[in-house]
C-alpha cells in the first residue's frame, strides 16, 4: 500500500524546480516574475531540506525551512515594497529598462 | 500511496514550475508557483512535516503570493515586451539551467549510493507530535536565532512601509 | 464487501463520507441564506420569503433553478480562465474547511476491518492550522475574480478584500493562540475534549477567560466573510458589487454559496473554539439518557444549536449595524485587534505558565 | 580608621566636575558652575585634611594602599589601577587640594567677566583629577597617566584665550616641549620593565633595596631618561622654554600649574624614585648641575623681565632649580620642604600678580605701573609677604626651605657641592634682587599707569592683556573678597609654612624631615651621614641672609632711591644686558639648531622626495592600475540585473564543478 520513495527522487524534484528558478530568472524579463523565480529556488531548497530531515530523522532540516520562510517573507515584503517604488519613477517593470546602475 | 502522491504532486509542482516560465502574464506565473507551493505542501506532510506544510500553505501561498498577486493587481501589470537582450537571455538561460540541473542529478544520482536504501515515506498517519518537537527545538535551543529573526521580520515591515509609501 | 482491500473500503467509506457531509453543507448553506433573508425581513418589519412551499422553505430551490437558468455572461475583455476558475476557487476553499470540523464526539465505526470515525471527515492532528490556511487561500478566488472581470468596481472591491483578508487573518490565528495555548494542542478534538469537563463553566469563552479572544475572533471572521459591518469589498453604495460584478448565473452563486459556506464554517470554528463544540453546555449536571444512538446524536444537535445561534448572531449584527468606512476598517485591524491579540496572548501564557 | 576607599573619591571629584562643567556647563549658570567647581575640589580636601590627621595618629601604617583591578594584564607583567598614600604622597597631596582649592576660590572672582567661564572650570578640575591621579598612583603608568594629563590639562589652559596666536602657540610649544621629556619618561619605562618585569613602585624598589650590589649601568639609564622627562616637566634646561611662555594663560592658571602643583611633578617624580636616584652618583650630579644651572641662568634672565608675570615664571624656573639641586644632592626632604613653601608663596605671588593685573584692567608692564601700594592695600600687603618670602629672610617660610637645600648642598659629598653652594647662593641674592626690583617696581614711585593707559587710548595701540579684561577698564580698585581671602590666606602660609622645618641649628625640630624619614630612609642615609654641624649651619645662614639683604639693597638703590639709574646701568653694557633681556638667545638657538634643520629635512626630504615622489606616485600607480584594470572589468558591471544574475549562476556552477571534480575525495 506504501510504496516508498527514495531519496534521490526528492533530489531530483528539487533540481528540477531549482534549474526551473534559475532559468526563470534568467529569461523572464518582469521584475516580479524574476522575484517569483526566486521564492521558487527558494521552495526548491526548502523540499531538500524536509527530505533529508525525514531521511534523519531530524527536526533540524525542518526549523531551517521554517527559518527560511520567515526570511522568504520578509524578503517579500520589503522587495515588493521595492518594486513598488521603482514601478512609482520608472513607470516599468522591465527590467531591461530599470538600469541606473549603468550610467 | 506515498510514491503515488509523490508522484501526482511532484508532477504539478514540475507542471506549475514549467508554467511559471512559460506564462507571459505575471499573474498566470504567481498562480503557478501557487501550485507549485501547494503541492510542496503536499509533499511536505507526506515526508510528516506536518506544522511546515501548514506553514507553507499559510505563509507562502497564503501571505507571500498573495501580497504578489496584490502587487500584480495594484500596479496592474500587463504582459511581458521583448526587448533588445531578451534573446541574448534565451540563449543564455535554458543552456545554463539545463546545465545546473544536469550537475545537480549528476551529484545525486552518483551520491544515491551513498546515501544508500534510505527510504522514505510509510508514516503518512504518523501521530507524532512534530509541533512539539520543533517549538522545543526552537524555543530552547534555537532561542536567539528565533527573537532575530522576529527583529528581521519587524525591521522588514518598517523597511516596507517607509519603501511605499508615497512621498509628501 | 468483504472482496474489498482494505485500502478500497477506506477511498470508499471517505468518499461517502464526503459526500454526505456536501450535501449536508450544501442544503445548509441554502437554508441559511433563506433563514437570513427571513429573519433580516422580520428585523425589517416584514415577511421575507414565503410564495415559494410553506413559509418559503422552497424558496432555495427556486432560487436555485432561477440562477442555473440565467444566461452565463462572459465578458469581452475579460481573463477567460482566471475568470473561471475564480469563483471556483472561492467555493471549494469554503467547501473543504468543513473537512476537518467534527460534528459530535468520536464515534468509530468499523468496516471491514478499517475503523472510521463517522462524525469528523478528517482527524488531522493540525486541524486548526489547516482552516487557517485554508481560509488564507480563499483570498485568490476573490482576487482573482476582481482581476480577471477588467473591471475598475470589480478591481477596486477586490483590492479591498484582499487587503482586509490578509489585515485580518492576523488578528483571527493571533486570537487562536489563547485557545491553543489553553489546550495545547492544534487538533479540533483535542481542543473540545479540553473545555468539555464542566460544561459551560469550562468553555474557554467563560471558564478559559477567552473572552477577549473570542471577541477579536469575532471581529476577525466578520471581516475575513466580508460580512457585514465589514462587507466593503461588495458596497453595492461604492462599489456596484464589488468582485462579482461581472459575475452572473452559476459563477455567480459559487460565490453566494461560497459567503454562506464561509459564515458557516466560521461559526462552527467558533463553537469548536469557544463553546466547546458538541459538548453538552451542562456537562455532567444532566445524567446520561437514552441509549447509545441518542447519545451519539445528542451532541450534533448541541452542535448544530450553537452553531445555529452564531449565524443569528451574524443575521442580527448585519440588520443592525451600519458599514464602517475603509481606513476605519484598516485602522481597527491593525491598531486595536492585532495589539489586544497580543495582549491576550501574553496574559495567557503568562497565567498558564504561573499555573504551571 | 580611615576608609580606603575614600581615595578613589579625591581624584573622581574633580572628574565628576570636570564632566559635568565640560558637558553641560554651557547650559547652567555661573553660580552653579562655580558651586560644582569648588564642591569637586573642597571635598578631595577635606578628605586628604582627615587622611593627614589619621596618618599623623599613632600606630599609623607608613602607607596605605589601595588596588581596584588590573589594567593591562598580560603573562608575566601587569599593571593595577592602584594607589599608595605615603608622607611624600600626604604633602603632594595637601599642596594639591589645598592650594589648588584657594586658587579655584580665587579664579572665581577673577575669571568673573570671561567667556568660557563653564569651559576654564572644567579644565581645572580635569588638572586636578590629572594631578591628583600623578600623586597618588603606585606604579610608573599610572604616574604617566596622571603626567600626561596635566600635560593635556596644561595646554588647553594655556591656549584658553585660544582666539589669540600667542597664547594657542603658547599651548602648543609647551605640549611639543613636554613630549620630549614624555619620551625620556617613556624609554625609561620600557628600561624598566625589561629590567624589573613591573612597574609597580613598590615592586621596583624593594626590588633595587634587596640588590645593594646594584649600581650605575641600566640604573643610570634609567635614571637619566627619568631626569630627562622630570626637567620636561618640570621647566629646566634644556627644556625650560615652555614656561616662560605658557604665561600667556590666565594667572589663575599660572598660579596652579605653572608654579605650585604640575611643575613640581619632575622633583616629585624624582623623589620618589629616590631609590634608584641614589644608586646612581652620575644622574643624581647631573640633576643637582641642572638643577644649579637652572637656578642661575632662570634668575639672570628674571633680572630684566619687565613683564610681572613673567618675572615670576623665570623666578619659578630657578625655584625649580633649587629643587632640582636639591635632590641632585640627595636632600630630597629639603627639595619637597622647598617645593612645599614655595607652593605656598609662589602661588601667592601670581594670585598677588593676577590681583595687580585685575586691579590695572590686564596691564602686565611693570613699566607702566607704580604707586599702587596705597590703592590696593591687601594686594600689596600680602604680596609683600610672599616676596620676602622667596627672598629667604627669615623667618618667613623660603629662608629656612632655602637654607636647608643649601647647607645640603654644601655639605653634601659631591665633589662640586661646595660650587653648587656657591651657586646658589648667588641665585639667591639675585632671587632677591628680582624680585624687590618687582615690588618696588609695582607698588612705589609715582603711578604710571593712567599715562600709559591715555597714550594706548591715544594711539589705538594693541593692548597686551588678557582678553577680556580691556572690556571694563576703569580706574584702579581692589580686588574682591573672593580673590583677597585667597591670598590672605596664602600670606599666613608663607610667613608659617616653614616652621615645619626649623633646623635644629635654630632651635627647632625640624619636624618635616622627620615626617619624611620613613619615605626617603634608605635615600637621605648617605647624604645625612655627614655629622650635623650646627655652627657650619649657622654660618651658612647669616651668609644667606646676607645675600638676600644684599639683593634688597641693590634693588633699593636702583629702583626707590634714583629710578633711573638701571636703565643707564643697562645702556653700560648694552650687549650684556640685550643678551639677558632675550633670554640669551636660546628660543632663537633652538631654532637655529634644532627646528630650521628638522624643518628643512621634513619639507625637502620627507616632503619632496617621500611624500610627493613615493607615497603620492605610489597612490597614483595605484590608481592608474585600477582605472587600467577596471576599464577592462567593468563591461561585467552592464546595470543589467539579469546579466548579474547570469554571471551568479556562472559562478554558483563553476563552484559546484570545482567541487565536484577538484576535490573529489571518497
Amino acid at each position: 500500500m506504501s510504496a516508498q520513495v527514495p531519496i534521490a527522487y526528492y533530489l531530483i524534484l528539487a533540481a528540477i524546480l531549482f534549474s526551473t528558478g534559475v532559468a526563470a530568472f534568467l529569461i523572464k524579463r518582469n521584475i516580479i516574475t524574476i522575484f517569483m523565480s526566486i521564492e521558487l529556488m527558494l521552495n526548491a531548497v526548502n523540499l531538500t531540506f524536509v527530505a533529508f530531515a525525514h531521511m534523519w530523522h531530524q527536526v533540524q532540516g525542518q526549523i531551517f525551512v521554517f527559518f527560511v520562510m520567515v526570511v522568504a517573507a520578509a524578503e517579500a515584503a520589503v522587495g515588493l515594497a521595492i518594486i513598488i517604488a521603482i514601478f512609482r519613477s520608472r513607470q516599468t517593470l522591465n527590467v531591461d529598462q530599470i538600469n541606473l546602475l549603468k550610467n | 500511496m506515498q510514491l503515488a502522491l509523490f508522484l501526482i504532486f511532484g508532477g504539478l509542482a514540475i507542471a506549475g514550475a514549467i508554467n511559471l516560465l512559460l506564462q507571459k502574464h505575471p499573474i498566470n506565473s504567481a498562480l503557478s508557483l501557487v501550485v507549485v507551493m501547494m503541492s510542496l505542501a503536499v509533499l511536505y506532510w507526506s515526508l510528516g512535516a506536518e506544522f511546515l506544510a501548514a506553514a507553507q500553505v499559510i505563509v507562502y501561498s497564503g501571505a507571500i503570493m498573495v501580497l504578489f498577486v496584490f502587487v500584480i493587481m495594484l500596479l496592474n501589470a500587463g504582459e511581458e515586451e521583448h526587448t533588445h537582450g531578451s534573446r541574448a537571455a534565451y540563449i543564455a538561460g535554458f543552456p545554463g539551467a539545463a546545465a545546473i540541473f544536469c550537475v545537480l542529478s549528476f551529484v545525486f544520482l552518483t551520491e544515491s549510493k551513498h546515501l544508500g536504501s534510505a527510504n522514505l515515506g510509510g508514516q503518512l498517519s504518523q501521530a507524532s507530535n512534530n509541533i512539539a518537537e520543533i517549538s522545543s527545538v526552537l524555543f530552547t535551543k534555537l532561542l536567539l536565532p528565533f527573537e532575530v529573526t522576529s527583529i528581521l521580520i519587524l525591521v522588514a515591515i518598517l523597511g516596507a512601509v517607509v519603501l511605499a509609501r508615497k512621498e509628501q | 464487501m468483504s472482496h474489498l482491500n482494505p485500502f478500497v473500503t477506506f477511498l470508499l467509506l471517505n468518499i461517502l463520507k464526503l459526500a454526505v457531509v456536501l450535501v449536508l453543507t450544501l442544503t445548509a448553506v441554502a437554508y441559511t441564506v433563506l433563514l437570513e433573508r427571513k429573519v433580516l425581513g422580520r428585523m425589517q418589519n416584514r415577511w421575507g420569503p414565503s410564495r415559494v412551499g410553506p413559509f418559503g422553505l422552497l424558496q432555495p430551490l427556486a432560487d436555485g433553478i432561477k440562477l442555473f437558468l440565467k444566461e452565463d455572461l462572459l465578458p469581452f475583455a475579460s481573463d477567460r480562465p482566471l475568470f473561471i476558475v475564480a469563483p471556483i476557487i472561492a467555493l471549494t476553499c469554503s467547501l473543504v474547511s468543513i473537512a476537518v470540523v467534527p460534528f459530535g464526539a468520536l464515534q468509530t465505526i468499523t468496516v471491514n476491518g478499517v475503523g472510521v470515525d463517522i462524525f469528523n471527515v478528517a482527524n488531522v492532528n493540525i486541524g486548526l492550522l489547516v482552516v487557517l490556511g485554508i481560509t488564507s487561500i480563499g483570498v485568490y478566488g476573490i482576487a482573482l475574480s476582481g482581476w480577471s472581470s477588467n473591471n475598475k468596481f470589480a478591481l477596486l472591491g477586490s483590492l479591498r478584500a484582499t487587503s482586509q483578508m490578509i489585515s485580518y487573518e492576523l488578528a483571527l490565528g493571533l486570537s487562536l493562540v489563547g485557545v491553543v495555548l489553553r489546550a495545547g494542542s492544534l487538533n479540533l478534538r483535542d481542543i473540545v475534549a479540553s473545555q468539555s469537563a464542566h460544561g459551560a463553566a469550562s468553555w474557554n469563552v467563560f471558564g478559559g477567560f477567552q473572552f477577549v479572544a473570542f471577541f477579536i475572533y469575532l471581529m476577525a471572521a466578520y471581516a475575513e466573510t466580508n460580512r457585514s459591518p465589514f462587507d466593503l469589498p461588495e458596497a453595492e453604495s461604492e462599489l456596484v458589487a464589488g468582485y462579482h460584478t461581472e459575475y452572473s448565473s452559476m459563477k455567480f452563486a459559487m460565490f453566494f454559496m461560497a459567503e454562506y459556506a464561509n459564515m458557516i464554517t466560521v461559526a462552527c470554528v467558533a463553537t469548536l473554539l469557544f463553546f466547546g463544540g458538541p459538548s453538552s453546555p451542562f456537562g455532567n449536571l444532566i445524567p446520561a439518557f437514552g441509549g447509545p444512538v441518542i447519545q451519539a446524536i445528542l451532541p450534533i444537535m448541541w452542535f448544530i444549536l450553537k452553531v445555529l445561534c452564531f449565524l443569528l448572531l451574524y443575521i442580527w449584527v448585519r440588520g443592525t449595524m451600519p458599514r464602517f468606512r475603509y481606513d476605519q476598517l484598516m485602522a481597527f485591524g491593525w491598531k486595536v485587534l492585532l495589539p489586544i491579540a497580543m495582549v491576550n496572548i501574553l496574559v495567557t501564557s503568562l497565567v498558564l505558565a504561573l499555573r504551571g | 580608621m580611615f576608609n580606603t576607599n575614600l581615595l578613589w573619591l579625591i581624584p573622581l571629584l574633580p572628574f565628576t566636575g570636570f564632566l559635568i562643567n565640560g558637558t553641560i556647563g554651557r547650559k547652567l549658570s555661573r553660580p552653579v558652575v562655580t558651586a560644582i567647581a569648588l564642591l569637586a575640589t573642597a571635598y578631595p580636601a577635606y578628605i586628604v585634611a582627615t587622611l593627614w590627621m589619621y596618618m599623623k595618629s599613632a600606630g599609623a601604617p607608613e602607607s596605605i594602599s589601595i588596588v581596584s583591578r588590573p589594567w593591562i594584564a598580560i603573562t608575566g607583567f601587569h599593571v593595577d589601577f592602584a594607589f599608595t598614600v605615603d608622607h611624600l604622597t600626604l604633602i603632594m597631596l595637601g599642596v594639591v587640594t589645598g592650594v589648588g582649592f584657594l586658587i579655584h576660590l580665587y579664579s572665581a572672582g577673577y575669571m568673573a567677566h570671561e567667556d568660557g567661564y563653564w569651559r576654564f572650570f572644567a579644565y581645572l578640575n580635569l588638572f586636578m583629577f590629572f594631578m591628583l591621579v600623578l600623586v597618588l598612583s603606585s606604579n610608573f603608568l599610572l604616574l604617566f597617566v596622571g603626567w600626561e594629563g596635566v600635560g593635556l590639562a596644561s595646554y588647553l589652559l594655556i591656549g584658553f584665550y585660544f582666539k589669540k596666536d600667542s597664547a594657542a602657540n603658547a599651548g602648543k610649544k609647551a605640549f611639543v616641549v613636554n613630549r620630549i621629556g614624555d619620551f625620556g619618561f617613556l624609554l625609561a619605562m620600557f628600561l624598566i620593565i625589561s629590567h624589573f618585569g613591573s612597574l609597580d613602585f613598590h615592586h621596583v624598589f624593594s626590588n633595587i633595596a634587596a640588590n645593594p650590589d646594584w649600581k650605575g649601568g641600566t640604573l643610570t639609564a634609567i635614571a637619566l631618561l627619568l631626569v630627562l622627562g622630570a626637567a620636561g616637566k618640570s621647566a629646566q634646561i634644556p627644556l625650560y622654554v615652555w614656561l616662560p611662555d605658557a604665561m600667556e594663560g590666565p594667572t589663575p592658571v599660572s598660579a596652579l600649574i605653572h608654579a605650585a602643583t604640575m611643575v613640581t611633578a619632575g622633583i616629585y617624580m624624582v623623589a620618589r624614585c629616590h631609590v634608584l636616584f641614589d644608586r646612581s652618583p652620575y644622574a643624581l650630579g647631573v640633576v643637582a648641575i641642572i638643577g644649579a644651572a637652572t637656578a642661575l641662568f632662570a634668575a639672570c634672565i628674571g633680572m630684566v623681565q619687565n613683564d610681572i608675570k613673567r618675572v615670576l615664571a623665570y623666578s619659578t624656573v630657578s625655584q625649580l632649580g633649587y629643587m632640582f639641586l636639591a635632590c641632585g644632592v640627595g636632600a630630597y626632604t629639603a627639595g619637597i620642604f622647598h617645593l612645599l613653601t614655595h607652593a605656598f608663596f609662589k602661588a601667592l605671588l601670581f594670585l598677588a600678580a593676577g590681583s595687580v593685573i585685575h586691579a590695572l584692567s590686564g596691564e602686565q608692564d611693570m613699566r607702566n605701573m607704580g604707586g599702587l601700594r596705597k590703592r590696593i592695600p591687601v594686594t600689596f600687603w600680602t604680596m609683600t609677604m610672599g616676596v620676602i618670602a622667596i627672598a629667604g629672610i627669615p623667618p618667613w617660610a623660603g629662608f629656612f626651605s632655602k637654607d636647608e637645600i643649601l647647607y645640603q648642598a654644601f655639605v653634601s659629598p659631591n665633589p662640586l657641592g661646595k660650587l653648587l653652594w656657591f651657586v646658589g647662593l648667588v641665585t639667591a641674592l639675585m632671587t632677591s634682587f628680582y624680585m624687590f626690583r618687582l615690588w618696588f617696581k609695582t607698588f612705589f614711585g609715582e603711578s604710571r599707569f593712567e599715562a600709559s593707559q591715555a597714550a594706548q587710548a591715544h594711539s589705538h595701540a594693541a593692548h597686551t592683556d588678557e582678553a577680556g579684561h580691556a572690556t571694563h577698564a576703569h580706574g584702579v580698585h581692589e580686588s574682591p573678597a573672593i580673590m583677597t581671602i585667597p591670598l590672605i590666606v596664602l600670606a599666613i602660609l608663607s610667613i608659617v609654612g616653614g616652621w615645619v622645618g626649623v633646623p635644629a641649628a635654630l632651635g627647632g625640630h625640624n619636624e618635616i624631615e622627620a615626617f619624611l624619614e620613613p619615605v626617603f630612609t634608605s635615600g637621605t642615609a648617605e647624604a645625612v651621614a655627614t655629622v650635623a654641624n650646627h655652627s657650619l649651619e649657622l654660618t651658612l645662614a647669616v651668609v644667606s641672609v646676607l645675600a638676600a639683604a644684599l639683593g634688597f639693597v641693590i634693588a633699593f638703590a636702583l629702583y626707590y632711591k634714583k629710578p633711573g639709574t638701571a636703565a643707564a646701568f643697562a645702556k653700560k653694557a648694552p650687549a650684556l644686558y640685550r643678551l639677558v633681556d632675550n633670554k640669551f638667545y636660546v628660543d632663537e638657538i633652538y631654532d637655529a639648531v634644532i627646528i630650521t634643520p628638522l624643518l628643512m629635512f621634513t619639507r625637502l626630504f620627507l616632503g619632496g622626495f617621500v611624500d610627493s615622489g613615493l607615497v603620492n606616485g605610489s597612490g597614483a600607480l595605484a590608481g592608474l592600475t585600477t582605472r587600467g584594470l577596471s576599464s577592462v572589468t567593468r563591461r561585467i558591471q552592464s546595470g543589467n540585473i539579469r546579466s548579474y544574475a547570469g554571471w551568479l549562476a556562472i559562478g554558483a556552477a563553476a563552484v559546484m564543478i570545482v567541487m565536484l571534480f577538484g576535490f573529489w575525495q571518497h
